[in-house]
């Protein structure tokens, strides 16, 4: 392993904050979804290398990762349903439409 | 269960019979009944008590009883009375008595009025038998907040403003109140001891730590001198006061603010007098203040209730004032002060209530000459304005006296002076009194509609002669209820010294 | 694999298993009766089937048990912090009855009922946690199905809107948490929370970041201050019903895992989530209070009254102690009945007349005394007032506070009471002294929901003058160490 | 002589019982069972003072005071405590008799009065308090029972001036002699504390035993640059003038003058203004201790005494002109007080004088009062322009009124002449400078008076054509007659062998250098006003003319009421009361009113946090983690 | 797999390109088919990075469930919220500099976290079979996890339950 393990993590950043980046900007509800989609798996890179580079007795963070996989789609499907009745609803999944409760 | 027990629990019970009561008829009746039963039980409550101290029995709190309430905390419901809790008490019993029949016609829903009205009698109650702190805290915040409804439902001009800002204030001291309270209570036993909330433990123990006790003194003189209108706290009285209906501001004015008073130095002295003697000057000021700013205030006020509410800023302020000399006579007179700005203010307020009701204004430019039309109210309210700028045979002037008395034994200037000061609040006093005097029942009447109205009717005649009776009977013979309060107060002046 | 195993597993996760068995039960009945049986009986039935749940398995014995190497843990202050919340799910389900039963929701009952019970589940999981991935399920399952209650109704309303806000919050906020799971991880080379309360190293900057990551996963369900943007809209949006479950049992299980989670796996360096918490909660009271003043839809306004409520709770947190612990868990159940009450007017009169401002429950009371009474009941015990029970739990988790030395925060605290007393009274007033043309008309309760607004307000006349469930409670608490 | 415990209580059973039944009782019954308990008070009075004079003497030839009565009332402190009783001594004894004499005169007389006035039985109940309060007060056995009495007649007298409550001028009067005399109580009762914490006792028996108990409690202590004791008793007398309405807190009495006259003539000439007198008399032994302190009281009882007399010169209303003679006269007794320096019979000559001029000078004054009540009753007005030639019309009035004129002016074989007499030689032997300054008062006083009778009854006759005026009805003029009887025999009992100033009898003896300067100022004073007024004439309103400015200036009584008026209403109201109302209402209030406000606002600016959108929300979440996590990292690490 | 050193750094930047600038253009283009497609690239080259550190199961499963079920279900409801081509709107440039703002805070507090903690140096290493995985999901010993295993079921379930109860029309 001649890559050192921050490298790792620093590319696992990225992907994650460009994930928050998106969530933050994008006006359509499924791009936002994408970006979540970027960070889940941002942390699923975490816990791989973590795993791998500092705790290779044990697959703790291997495992981890595969829940996080099956909750994250859990997630999607969830957000993706909502996402359609809200379509049903405004006929868009325009994020900025959503705002008519506030202060 | 011990006797005092009942001060709380004939009030629930009466709540009950409220609840059940269905016409205006049945629910005077259940009050008059229970308010009876009330005064009749603080009359025994006294007597027993003297009659106990007579056979010799010294100690500090008679009739106590305690139950464990909250373990954990070692909470306890704890009763127990000195002399000062018994002329409380008194004061208590007398007034919702001669409250009840001041809202004799009390309209709309007369019922949830006597409702609310008993459950803040329950409060002042239960904090004058308690000894437990966490009790007494309970039963203060029990008294405060009927209040709100009772001014915001049935009050009158601006009511919810004054209701809002009252009860706002009022929690606001017991915010601080609350504060001080922990803070006691995890100080109040030595290093390893166990945490009490009994007031006599605490004293006795006396383990405040000094650097504490110059926290916690003020957290709880300020929480409970707000209830008392310390200045510049008494802001809630003037609006409030004028805004509730008459029994509300009778109980208000005058048992009320007394648990102020009460508390300030069952709490705050009793408990901490390191704190009480090292801090007394900034407070001493502060009253000090008050109660000549308050009487020069009620010289320019227009309405009755305004001139009444600051005249009780200047009067409550003298309590606290008294207190904060700390020594026996000028605490004597603080209790005494207590009891007859109670009753006389409750006088006053019921009179205003009852002038109010007729006129339909309270402003004493827009009245006069009422003595030719009601003279029975105003004849009243003479006595009231004399008790109240301290004439000799009514209340005032002994209580008063004992205060004045007592602050010039201290041997400092700065004492000296600010009694002085004090003492000027008589002659202002006087001034705002009789000017209030000279226009509302003097003179010519102002409007000729007035001459139709006509004078008390038999319960209100009954609700303002009990109080002159009682205020007349100390004023008349003081001796007995100064012995009461100042041989409980041994105790508390000793830990000072 | 031995076959004692199995038979610890049934005897210590009782209260999650029987609550499958509940929820399959419900299911199949859902799936089998006649719908004119369901009409009558569906609410009774959810009901009774969890108040078996509670009677037969959330009865708090006396010993600490651990399964599956620590995974899960089953203490006597979680069994009873597991009865609060299914007494709480039982009193929603009370008030939830009229509204279920309409003609616009009756089609989708089986899923309401199930998806509660679900998510009640996940909250089990997160109470019981010893790990952090049961921990994360038990998060993601009380939140992800609450998403779809929140966007349940499907005719008119915001629903969908606060469904989505919900979602895209709590997933935004899951992700936080696991990148703050993933960081420990990192360091500790475990999940366990023993593991890594043994293992970490405090003083760092990762676990600090952790730290303050996790603190984000769970304060966004406890809506502390900043985490809190979303509440307002999801309770205002959201069904009543909901907005009662997510403001009490959902808010309350998450304190409690908070609680449980902080003093188990970050007991290396109480002063650095101390530190944290302490602007939090002077964040989340002031702010809470701050909005909650100028509300005028009585939803929205609970939910910033429960979010300054949320502050006061993390008080017993800060606490670190077992008094702090009993005093939370106090303060849940109280503010369980005290909200509920509140929540299960609004809901009759939503249900009934569609109106959820303050201006519509002018002179209320002059057309329904005893709502108004009850609702007057809950606000004067959200305010602290005594005799009613949010006085005694208030003052205990001063106490609590106090104890541990933060007489600062707990005057800040005390200070936002006035705040908190003012809009609760203008509830008061609008009900009691305000004047109306045209009142709302005299509403008639149906049996389940007044039901259940007895019991909130038995509870909440009694849980302060009755003594013995603090006691109690501080008892369950001292098994806990420190 | 335990009986005297009645003297007081006979008149506060008829006050409660008057009071209490008020209308229900027809004023005829009223006015009698009023005058009733007051003869039986009298009775009881002059029992008393019979039985006190005539008890025997002890070693020192001194009569020995007794206290037949006394009860603790209330305790304040292990020393301090307010007792009720009765100290009876000579100066006590002399005022029981005064005060049920003129008070049984003006009881009497008010039966007349009053005859159909409106609130008739309330009239008599505050009589009888007053009476109680005025009895209370001379025989109280502490200086703390006198001020409970003290009080208690301020009120009576706040009572009855505004007895016609529905004339505005009456409540204004009532109001100001109240508050006046309150605002000199303040002194009063601040020199009580003073006094009382260095003496440890109100007792007056032990306080003029150990009259120096004061200085050598108080050694050292000074204030301003006076002694403790000093500002004491000096404040002490602050009360007394005020009662005693010495200059400048005389303004109350004139305006007094609104109630009925009888009332004046008990409560505003005979008996409670000269409280102020009686209690530096009572504390005399202590005053001298204090030189500095009698010195003031001569010097202000001087500077009133001439004061009030030349104001009394151009009065017009009848009874205004007898307000200020009353203020000039009790200056006299002040300043006789002033100018006895110790308790030496001779040098003390003034104490006794005093109290001589006293008891004289309430009978004269009294009877003085009633006339010009008869003279009003008679013609309706107070004015001395609707006056004039009465002596026709009211024989009884006039000669009863010229008795008393010439009483007051110091004509001897009349009562005043032999009390003025004392006084002058008193303070003639003190200061001859004052010795000449009171004998132009003494000669002022003898214009004025006169003046004021050939103004009443002389001047011109009356234009009758309308209505005759007439004279009073018996129960009115008996009290005349009986009272000018007093005023011509009263010089002649042997005061001094009764009081003195350290009870030992003393012989008064005329001194008639004195004396014959002061009758020669009199009569000359009296021929003065004869010439001026005794017919209608222009020679008066030339003189007033020649002297406009002192005229004017003396009219309006040297502009000190205008004084007060702008102390009260534009300092003390415009510059005091107002502005702290406002700063009560707009500062205090304000400030709490604006943490309501400033939470409001807040409240408002801050709504744009919760934006409605979701990237907002989760923006501020993240940052909100962000700055924690940096902050936590800064802190804590 | 056995790579060379060289060729395994070689994959890794390869990967890591294509993951950064995929992740980039990801929430940066406006055609959200695109989008999705970037994602595909990303997800596919996260797996290819568990691979290259031997977890072969992880990289399998979030192939098949990210890139082959999640993936699938995204492009369906694109398919059904938008039209084809159709390009979203840009927030405000104040908007997105915030958002970048937040980000790259956000990234810069991380790395300072990362970058300052002392990483232990481990050598030894242990390639867990696929048996071991089997074993340890339905294990009741420490590291085992059949617990989460079972939970997670009910979640799925639930979700499910919820998704249909909302995207359905009734």
């Amino acid at each position: 392993m001649e890559t050192p393990m921050i490298y790792y993590i620093v590319l696992s950043l990225v992907m994650f904050f460009a994930g928050v980046y998106g969530f933050i900007t994008r006006k359509n509800m499924l791009m936002m979804l994408i970006s979540i989609e970027l960070m889940l798996n941002a942390v699923d890179i975490n816990f791989a290398v973590f795993n791998r580079f500092l705790f290779p007795g044990q697959m703790e963070g291997m495992i981890f990762s595969i829940f996080a996989i099956a909750i994250a789609a859990a997630e999607t499907a969830i957000a993706i349903a909502i996402i359609i009745n809200i379509y049903r609803h405004i006929s868009n999944i325009d994020a900025d439409n959503l705002d008519d409760m506030k202060y | 269960m011990n006797f005092l027990s009942l001060f709380v629990l004939i009030p629930i019970l009466m709540m009950a019979g409220l609840a059940i009561a269905r016409d205006m008829k049945q629910i005077r009746t259940v009050a008059v009944t229970f308010s009876t039963l009330q005064l009749g039980l603080a009359i025994y409550t006294a007597i027993k008590y003297m009659a106990e101290r007579a056979a010799g029995n010294a100690e500090e709190m008679l009739f106590q009883a305690s139950t464990i309430w909250y373990e954990p905390l070692n909470i306890h419901y704890a009763v127990g009375v000195d002399g000062i809790s018994i002329v409380m008490l008194l004061l208590t019993a007398i007034i919702v008595f001669a409250g009840v029949f001041a809202s004799w016609k009390i309209e709309p829903l007369s019922k949830e009025f006597f409702l609310w009205l008993t459950l803040l009698s329950i409060g002042v109650y239960g904090f004058f038998i308690s000894i437990d702190l966490f009790t007494m805290f309970m039963f203060y915040e029990v008294a405060l907040i009927p209040m709100y409804l009772l001014i915001g439902v049935w009050g009158s001009g601006k009511k919810n403003y004054s209701a809002m800002k009252l009860t706002l204030m009022l929690m606001g001291g017991s915010a601080l109140l609350m504060l001080g309270i922990l803070g006691i209570y995890y100080h109040s036993a030595p290093e390893g001891g166990a945490l009490t909330m009994n007031i006599l433990e605490i004293a006795h123990n006396n383990a405040i730590p000094h650097e504490w006790q110059y926290y916690l003194f003020p957290l709880t003189f300020v929480g409970f001198g707000i209830l008392g209108a310390m200045f510049p706290f008494h802001t809630w009285s003037p609006d409030g006061h004028a805004s509730a209906p008459t029994a509300v501001s009778m109980l208000h004015a005058g048992v009320l603010m007394k648990l102020g008073g009460y508390g300030c130095f069952r709490v705050a002295i009793y408990l901490m007098p390191f704190a009480a003697q090292e801090l007394s000057w900034i407070f001493l000021i502060l009253t000090g203040v008050s109660v000549v700013y308050g009487a020069f205030s009620a010289c320019v006020q227009t309405d009755l209730k305004y001139i009444n509410a600051y005249s009780s800023v200047s009067h409550c302020g003298l309590v606290l004032f008294a207190i904060l000399m700390l020594n026996n006579t000028a605490m004597t007179g603080a209790v005494m002060q207590m009891l007859s700005h109670g009753l006389m203010t409750a006088l006053f307020f019921a009179l205003i209530g009852m002038i109010y009701g007729r006129t339909h204004t309270r402003d004493i430019r827009e009245m006069g000459g009422l003595m030719q039309i009601m003279p029975f109210l105003s004849v009243c309210y003479v006595i009231a304005g004399l008790a109240s700028l301290g004439l000799p045979g009514l209340s005032g002037f002994v209580a008063e006296m004992t205060i004045f008395v007592g602050s010039f034994q201290h041997t400092d200037t700065f004492h000296r002076v600010f009694t002085i000061v004090a003492c000027c609040s008589i002659v202002i006093t006087a001034v705002y009194i009789l000017r209030v005097v000279g226009k509302l029942l003097y003179g010519a009447v102002q409007d000729e509609h007035h001459r139709q109205l006509t004078d008390a009717t038999w319960w209100e005649r009954l609700s303002a002669v009990t109080l002159i009776i009682c205020v007349a009977a100390i004023g008349c013979l003081p001796g007995w209820i100064s012995n009461l309060i100042s041989n409980s107060l041994n105790a508390i002046v000793e830990r000072l010294s | 694999m031995d076959l004692s195993q199995y038979s610890l597993i049934w005897e210590y996760m009782q209260p999650e298993l029987l609550l499958l068995v509940a929820t399959i039960l419900l299911f199949f009945v859902d799936l089998f009766a006649s719908p004119r049986f369901l009409d009558k009986w569906f609410s009774g039935i959810a009901c009774v089937l969890l108040a078996v749940v509670t009677a037969l398995s959330c009865i708090p014995g006396s010993e600490t048990n651990t399964l599956f190497a620590g995974m899960f843990i089953n203490t006597p202050m979680t069994t009873a912090m597991k009865m609060v919340l299914n007494i709480g799910t039982i009193l929603v389900l009370l008030q939830s009855h009229a509204w279920i039963n309409s003609e616009a929701c009756r089609v989708r009952r089986g899923e309401f009922y199930e998806l509660m019970f679900f998510t009640l589940f996940g909250m089990y999981l997160m109470i019981s946690a010893g790990h952090f991935l049961i921990f994360f399920i038990g998060l993601e399952t009380a939140s992800l199905p609450i998403a779809a209650l929140v966007a349940f109704n499907k005719q008119g309303g915001k629903s969908y809107e606060s469904g989505a806000k919900y979602l895209f919050n709590a997933v935004f906020s899951s992700a936080i948490f696991l990148m703050g799971i993933s960081f420990i991880y990192g360091i500790s080379g475990s999940l366990y929370f023993d593991d890594i309360a043994a293992t970490a190293s405090a003083n760092t900057a990762l676990f600090v970041v952790a730290l303050a990551f996790i603190i984000t996963g769970i304060g966004f369900k406890l809506s502390l201050v900043p985490f809190h943007l979303w509440t307002a809209d999801v309770y205002q949006g959201g069904p009543t019903a909901v907005t009662a479950y997510l403001s009490v049992i959902s808010k309350g299980a998450a304190a409690f895992a908070f609680i449980w989670v902080l003093f188990k796996t970050f007991s290396p360096a109480p002063e650095v989530w101390q530190g944290i918490l302490y602007v939090l909660i002077i964040l989340t009271i002031t702010l809470g209070n701050l909005f909650a003043i100028r509300q005028k839809d009585l939803k929205r306004f609970l939910a910033f009254s429960s979010i300054s409520q949320a502050g006061y709770i993390m008080l017993g947190v800060m606490a670190y102690s077992a008094q702090g612990l009993t005093a939370l868990v106090y303060y849940i159940l109280v503010y369980i009945f005290s909200n509920l009450a509140a929540f299960g007017v609004i809901a009759t009169i939503e249900h009934k007349t569609g109106k959820v401002g303050m201006d519509d429950y002018n002179g209320l009371y002059k057309t329904n005394p005893k709502l108004s009474l009850a609702m007057m009941l809950a606000m004067f015990s959200l305010a602290g007032i005594p005799p009613f029970a949010g006085f005694f739990s208030k003052f205990f988790i001063f106490a609590s506070a106090v104890n541990s030395g933060y007489y600062v925060l707990v005057f800040i605290a005390l200070l936002n009471t006035i705040i908190s007393l003012y809009y609760y009274l203008l509830v008061v007033k609008a009900m009691f002294i305000n004047a109306n043309e045209n009142p709302i008309e005299t509403i008639k309760t149906g049996c389940y929901g007044r039901t259940g607004l007895v019991v909130c307000v038995a509870g909440i006349l009694l849980l302060g003058l009755a003594s013995c469930v603090y006691g109690y409670l501080s008892g369950l608490s001292l098994t806990v160490g420190f | 002589m335990e009986y005297t415990v009645f003297i007081l209580a006979l008149p506060l059973a008829m006050f409660l019982l008057l009071g209490l039944l008020d209308s229900k009782l027809k004023p005829r019954v009223a006015g009698i069972l009023g005058t009733m308990g007051m003869t039986v008070c009298t009775a009881l009075a002059y029992l008393t003072a019979y039985q006190f004079f005539t008890q025997p003497r002890n070693a020192e030839g001194v009569i020995p005071s007794q206290v037949p009565f006394n009860v603790e009332w209330l305790r304040f402190t292990e020393h301090l405590h307010i007792d009720l009783g009765i100290y009876l001594d000579p100066i006590s004894v002399m005022m029981l008799v005064v005060i049920t004499t003129v008070s049984l005169m003006v009881h009497i007389y008010s039966l007349g009065y009053m005859h159909g006035e409106k609130g008739f039985q309330r009239y008599y109940a505050f009589l009888s308090l007053f009476s109680m309060s005025m009895l209370g007060l001379v025989v109280a056995t502490n200086i703390f029972q006198m001020y409970i009495f003290w009080e208690l007649v301020g009120v009576s007298s706040f009572l009855l001036i505004g007895f016609y409550y529905t004339k505005p001028s009456a409540v204004a009067a009532s109001k100001k002699a109240f508050i006046v005399t309150r605002f000199a109580d303040l002194g009063f009762l601040i020199g009580i504390l003073i006094l009382s914490f260095f003496t440890k006792t109100f007792d007056f028996a032990t306080l003029t035993a150990n009259p120096t108990a004061i200085i050598s409690e108080s050694a050292g202590a000074t204030f301003l640059g006076c002694s403790v004791a000093s500002w004491a008793l000096a404040l002490i007398f602050m009360g007394g003038a005020g009662k005693s309405a010495m200059f400048p807190l005389h303004i109350w009495l004139p305006d007094a003058m609104e109630g009925p006259t009888p009332v004046s003539a008990l409560i505003h000439a005979a008996t409670m203004v000269v409280a102020g007198v009686y209690l530096v008399a009572r504390l005399f032994p202590v005053y001298c201790v204090t030189p500095e302190v009698l010195d003031l009281i001569t010097t202000v009882g001087a500077i009133t005494a001439l004061y009030a007399a030349i104001v009394a010169c151009v009065q017009t209303d009848i009874k205004r002109v007898l307000a200020f003679s009353t203020i000039s006269q009790i200056a006299f007794m002040i300043v006789a007080l002033g100018v006895a320096s110790d308790t030496n019979l001779h040098t003390g000559l003034g104490y006794m004088a005093s109290m001589f001029h006293l008891f004289t000078h309430a009978m004269f004054k009294a009877l003085l009062f009633l006339g010009a009540g008869a003279i009003i009753h008679a013609v309706h007005s107070n004015e001395m322009a609707d006056m004039g030639g009465l002596r026709k019309y009211m024989p009884i009035t006039h000669i009863t009124f010229l008795i008393a004129c010439l009483a007051i002016a110091g004509i001897p074989p009349f009562s005043g002449f032999f009390s003025k007499d004392e006084i002058l030689t008193a303070v003639m032997e003190k200061s001859t400078f004052w010795g000449v300054w009171m004998t132009v008062v003494a000669g002022l006083t003898a214009f004025y008076m006169f003046r004021l009778y050939f103004r009443i009854f002389w001047w011109k006759d009356t234009d009758c054509s309308h209505h005759t005026p007439h004279e009073a009805p018996a129960t009115m003029t008996l009290p005349l007659i009986f009272l000018a009887l007093v005023t011509c025999v009263a010089g002649f009992i042997p005061f001094g062998e009764l009081v003195s100033v350290n009870g030992e009898p003393y012989h008064i003896h005329l001194n008639w250098s004195v004396a014959t300067t002061s009758i020669i100022v009199a009569v000359c004073a009296i021929l003065l006003a004869t010439w001026l007024y005794m017919k209608e004439n222009k020679k008066p309103t030339a003189m007033a003319n020649a002297t406009r400015t002192l005229h004017t200036a003396a009219y309006r009584r040297f502009y000190i009421d205008e004084i007060y008026l702008f102390v009260t209403h534009k300092i003390i109201f415009g510059l005091i009361s107002r502005p702290i109302a406002w700063f009560d209402r707009h500062i205090i209030d304000g400030t709490m009113d604006m943490f309501a406000h400033v939470t409001q606002w807040v409240s408002a600016r801050i709504k744009g946090l919760q934006s409605g959108s979701i990237q907002a929300y989760v923006w501020i979440l993240i940052v909100g983690t962000l700055l924690i996590a940096t902050l936590t990292i800064c802190y804590c690490l | 797999m056995e790579l060379l050193p060289l060729a395994q750094q070689a994959i890794f930047y390869l990967l890591a390109i294509v993951i950064v600038v995929c992740s980039i253009l990801a929430v940066t283009t406006r055609r959200i088919l695109r989008a999705a497609t970037y994602l595909l690239f990303v997800l596919l080259s996260t797996a290819g990075i568990y691979f290259m550190l031997d977890y072969t199961f992880l990289g399998s499963v979030q192939i098949a469930v990210y890139a082959g079920g999640i993936l699938v279900l995204f492009v369906f409801s694109i398919l059904l919220t938008s039209k084809p081509g159709e390009c979203t709107e840009e927030k405000s440039i104040k908007q997105r500099i915030l958002g970048l703002v937040a980000a790259i805070a956000g990234a810069a507090v991380c790395a300072y976290a990362l970058f300052t903690y002392k990483w232990p140096e481990i050598e030894t290493q242990e390639i867990q079979s696929i048996n071991d995985i089997g074993h340890a999901l339905i294990g009741m010993d420490k590291f085992q996890y059949l617990l989460p295993f079972e939970a997670v079921s009910v979640l799925l379930l639930a979700c499910i339950i919820g998704a249909i109860m909302i995207a359905r029309k009734r």
